[in-house]
């Protein structure tokens, strides 16, 4: 019962996010570009990069990267921090 | 100064706090003018546990957290049998519960907003 | 303006992010250095964010836009484009409010950890976590640009995840860490789906940009389907019952200043909910039915929340669910204004002047974002008396406590202090806040204000629970427990007077910052888009 | 797979797979800003060629030559290197890209168009791919010791 | 040729499917895999969006001129969020690791201390 009562709400979930799929604009016919294709016509001119998703990786939306590598610092060091080696008054159960 | 209005009430808190040590003074007051005539040392000062002795252990005169309300949440048992239920700690119901949320906001933005 | 107070937005993130990057490579050179570096890094962050704040509370409290990269910080507009390029600060009343809270918060959590995590191992990835999660948070509180609040989203999950998992040799914190991680990743990719979705419709990214499409071509089915996906993931990222399963969990098990910082991102996602409803959605997208999913939210919140504190027998659970319980009462007093906001558009009301007349969901709103800053200082308050608490008598549950009154008087009395003032006990801050969100949810159905009275008084009765089981009996049991060291009295008489001050002028506190921050949200995205766009 | 790696075969290819990982990563690297890839790819091509070795000679055998130590404090210093390319431009603003189309160092201007590219373009962008290029390699690298030395001990246990 | 909506359903789909191991599924690692299922979907959805019928990377270095060229910006975002994926994984999987030390078990159902 309960088993079913998920299923129906899995399928519901799922019944949107198709109806959102395919109440989107068709693939391939972007409504409005603008954006992008300033950042195809000045990539070359303002950051001098001929790789335009370079360009906007590290120029235009460079904050993004900046966070992007701050995820992956983060990462590293709760990934360190759980496997770092233990003072021996911490032993396990400890509360304090 | 220092007072809220919410366009049909208002709060004071420097008002409040003076008219309470107001109350109190007169509390202090009637108080000192009460009866002088108190022993120590007698059984006047002994806790009254509703005519039993008073318990040699220390740890017996403290009601442990767990007691306190007992009665309350054995009123409300039923309640809590269920909302505890809920939280059970597998993972799967937790995304369950995130899944449902999100089918009843669908359905209130689409059907009844 | 100086050229500090032009560039305070970004260096709020930017500062944190060097500690955090700093940290581990300081740390090599002892810990007394860490700490001092650790302790700048913060202090000035805060200086920073009151500083903006205060800035921009005495200038007017326009909306102010931070063009990362390009030209001129405040031209978001290259020339001839309608739409801006680059990533967007903007920095606009609840902003600006939002950070004095989390400085306020990160403040009090760093400056108690010093001695809290003194003879503790990975001191130096701890306060490079708080970092990390610190400028994380202020990133979500400033950024006018989706996809960079979704990374700094992220940036909190993980750096929160951290910590919360931090104490290894905890088996419950591995698990809390397991389960919180994946309902974070669940609901951040739920919000870059409607990122995703949202960009795809409007080909753009900036808050104000897609707010003044969505405003001038109204919702379409797939914005409706992406309002719908941020409001859940942003909810569930806050903590409204029933998606609230992480939150003691969270809370509970994160080491105890740690908590206290935990709960300011829970109300970062909070604003940011507030900004999607307010801003994005802030015109022409069934307000109402948003106005009605908050409040319906928020009584959950209140009741559950407070009640599944009242059977607790671990202290910091007990907390922790007091601290569920009070999100609710911040999106109480926000929705009752979103609800009365859409019936005020309704009927072609100039909400300005409602605002100045005080009309009742303008008081709601002020009450709920009021609301925000005290229960920062009284369940940060809270958390910071639970930690020493429990490592004063080495036990959490509170069939085993009892009787620490007689050694710890301070901490007693700051704890008396948090739980009056969170459970609403005249003159405290509580009251001043919970007092405007009944009065104004009481116009709008007394049914509202009822429960969300109720679960008051059944708050206090929680932490009268918590100060019998810890604090009082006799001296007996756990007699080798002391009094907190100084550096952890410091921090909590610091949030003791901030709720004292909070408490006993509220005119002063909701006067000078809160109606701004209510304002900013009350009055609509067309300020905001007249930031990024011109115009407006 | 025991402590010393797998097979003899997996071995020897490895020796020559991996200076061939290690160019072309840095090539990906170093042309970020002409060719697809940049920093995060390459560093992660690079970090492949560290996770090829812990396969193929086993956690003891890189033992002396990957410490987690020495890849922790190089993924500091390239984070650090990056928050510091972004700070150098807080003259004008956060991010900005003060040294595209300057003249001086990767300052050369490219023509307007497809073209063959110079590697003397981009201004700030191939410092930023070599900066982040650093600390991803480093980063995932790091992930991929710490976890298997942790999941080894795990077995031990 | 238009191909209409079909590809942002396969996206969908992905999702779905990462949906149905997050709910159905009773191992931690399954659970991760779900996780990172419904991250591809999303950031599938996401770089489909930026397509362009016919168009090009968008790379200078010899193009064809006067080519048409995809949207750069999704690529952009794919790129961060695929990095946000690797790091949330690694997390998410060294929690398992400890979980199973502690409760010697991967099975969500025994792991509920943390409960009521």
């Amino acid at each position: 019962m309960r088993k079913v009562t998920l299923l129906v709400a899995f399928l519901f979930v799922s019944a949107f996010l198709l109806l959102a799929a395919t109440s989107m604009r068709d693939f391939g016919a972007p409504n409005d570009a603008a954006m992008d294709d300033y950042f195809i016509a000045n990539a070359q001119s303002e950051v001098a990069a001929n790789n335009v998703v370079t360009a906007v990786v590290f120029d235009y939306r460079g904050f993004d990267t900046l966070g992007e590598a701050t995820v992956l610092f983060a990462a590293v060091v709760g990934i360190l921090s759980l496997f770092r080696k233990l003072r021996k008054e911490e032993r396990w159960g400890d509360e304090r | 100064m220092g007072g809220i209005n919410s366009g049909f009430g208002a709060w004071n808190p420097i008002a409040w706090t003076l008219l309470f040590l107001g109350i109190l003074i007169i509390g202090f007051f009637v108080r000192s003018i009460g009866r002088k005539d108190y022993k120590r040392g007698t059984d006047q000062t002994q806790p009254f546990l509703s005519g039993n002795p008073e318990p040699e252990a220390a740890e017996a005169l403290h009601v442990r957290g767990e007691n306190l309300y007992w009665g309350m949440v054995h009123g409300l048992s039923g309640y809590y049998q269920r909302v505890r239920a809920w939280h059970t700690g597998i993972l799967n119901d937790y995304v369950a519960w995130f899944i449902g949320a999100l089918g009843l906001v669908f359905v209130i933005l689409f059907w009844i907003g | 303006m100086n050229a500090l107070t032009v560039h305070a937005p970004v260096l709020l993130v930017a500062v944190p992010l060097l500690g955090a990057f700093a940290t581990p490579l300081i740390g090599k050179l002892g810990r007394r250095t860490r700490d001092l570096f650790v302790g700048l890094i913060v202090a000035v962050t805060a200086a920073l964010a009151g500083l903006l704040a205060a800035n921009f509370f005495a200038s007017g409290a326009a909306p102010s836009v931070y063009v990362l990269g390009g030209r001129a910080f405040n031209m978001p507009l290259p020339s001839g484009m309608m739409v801006p390029i680059r990533i967007l600060f903007e920095v606009d009343g609840m902003s600006a409010f939002m950070t004095l809270i989390t400085a306020l918060v990160t403040l009090a959590g760093a400056y108690f950890s010093f001695s809290y995590w003194k003879e503790r191992s990975g001191g130096s990835m701890y306060y490079s976590l708080l970092l990390l999660l610190t400028a994380g948070i202020f990133g979500m509180e400033l950024t006018g640009d989706m996809f960079n609040f979704f990374v700094f989203l992220e940036i909190t999950s993980i750096a929160a995840c951290g910590l919360i998992g931090f104490r290894v040799w905890l088996r419950k914190s591995q698990e809390a860490g397991f389960k919180v991680m994946t309902l974070y990743t669940l609901s951040g990719l739920f919000v870059l789906l409607a990122i995703a979705l949202l960009y795809g419709q409007h080909g753009a990214l900036n808050i104000g940009f897609l707010a003044s499409q969505i405003g001038s071509i109204g919702a379409s089915l797939v914005d409706k389907i992406a309002l719908g996906l941020l409001l859940t993931g942003l909810a569930m990222k806050a903590g409204a019952v029933p998606l609230h399963m992480w939150a003691p969990d969270a809370y509970g098990e994160a080491p105890a200043p740690m908590s206290a910082v935990l709960v300011a991102n829970s109300q970062a996602s909070l604003y940011a909910l507030f900004r999607v409803l307010f801003t994005l959605f802030g015109v022409g997208a069934t307000l109402s039915a948003n106005g009605w999913i908050l409040i319906v939210f928020a009584m959950l919140t209140i009741f559950v929340g407070v009640t599944m504190a009242l059977v607790q027998s671990d202290i910091k659970r007990l907390i922790a669910y007091g601290a569920v319980s009070q999100i609710g009462y911040m999106l109480l007093g926000v929705g009752v204004g979103l609800v009365r906001r859409a019936s005020l558009l309704a009927g072609g009301a100039a909400l300005a002047d409602k605002a100045d007349a005080l009309d009742y969901g303008f008081v709601a709103m002020q009450g709920g974002i009021f609301h925000m800053l005290n229960d920062a200082a009284c369940i940060g308050l809270l958390f910071l008396t639970t930690g020493a608490v429990i490592r004063a008598s080495g036990t959490r549950d509170l069939n085993k406590m009892g009787g620490l009154a007689h050694r710890m008087k301070w901490t007693t009395i700051f704890f008396i202090i948090g739980a009056f003032a969170l459970a609403g006990i005249p003159p405290f801050n509580g009251f001043a806040s919970k007092f405007l969100i009944y009065e104004a949810s009481f116009k709008l159905s007394p049914f509202l204000s009822v429960i969300a009275i109720l679960s008051s008084i059944m708050l206090l009765a929680v932490f009268v629970k918590a100060f019998q089981g810890a604090f009082l009996g006799s001296k007996t049991g756990l007699s080798d427990a002391g009094e907190a060291p100084f550096g952890m009295l410091l921090p909590m008489a610091v949030l003791a007077l901030v709720v004292i001050a909070f408490g006993l002028f509220p005119g002063f506190f909701v006067d000078t910052i809160v109606t701004p921050a209510a304002r900013a949200l009350w009055l609509g995205p067309s300020e905001y888009i007249g930031a990024v766009l011109g115009g407006g | 797979m025991n402590q010393q790696g797998m097979s003899v075969i997996v071995r020897t290819v490895t020796r020559f797979v991996y200076g061939l990982v290690l160019v072309f990563g840095f090539y990906v690297i170093m042309h970020g800003h002409l060719t697809p890839g940049g920093g995060f790819q390459g560093g992660a091509v690079v970090a492949s060629a560290f996770a090829l070795l812990l396969v193929a000679f086993g956690a003891a055998g890189v033992k002396g030559r990957l410490d987690k130590h020495l890849l922790q404090t190089l993924e500091e210093i390239g984070a650090l290197a990056f928050l510091g390319l972004a700070f150098a431009g807080v003259g004008t603003v956060f991010f900005y890209n003060l040294l595209a189309n300057s003249g001086s160092l990767f300052g050369a201007s490219v023509a307007l168009g497809p073209n063959a590219g110079v590697l003397n373009t981009g201004g700030l962008v191939p410092l930023m791919n070599w900066a982040v290029g650093l600390k991803v390699m480093t980063g995932i690298a790091c992930i991929v010791i710490v976890m298997l030395v942790g999941a080894r001990k795990e077995e031990t246990e | 040729m238009s191909v209409g909506n079909f590809p942002f359903v396969i996206a969908a789909l992905l999702v779905a499917f990462g949906l149905y191991a997050l709910l159905f599924k009773r191992n931690l690692i399954k659970m991760v895999i779900g996780i990172s299922l419904v991250e591809t979907g999303v950031n599938l959805f996401l770089v489909m969006v930026g397509y362009r019928s016919g168009g090009a990377a968008p790379i200078y270095t010899y193009a064809t001129a006067g080519e048409r060229m995809v949207l750069p910006t999704p690529q952009a975002l794919t790129l961060t969020s695929i990095v946000i994926g690797l790091a949330t994984t690694a997390l998410l999987l060294s929690f398992a690791v400890f979980v199973h030390r502690h409760y010697g078990t991967l099975d969500v159902r025994k792991i509920k201390e943390l409960r009521g």
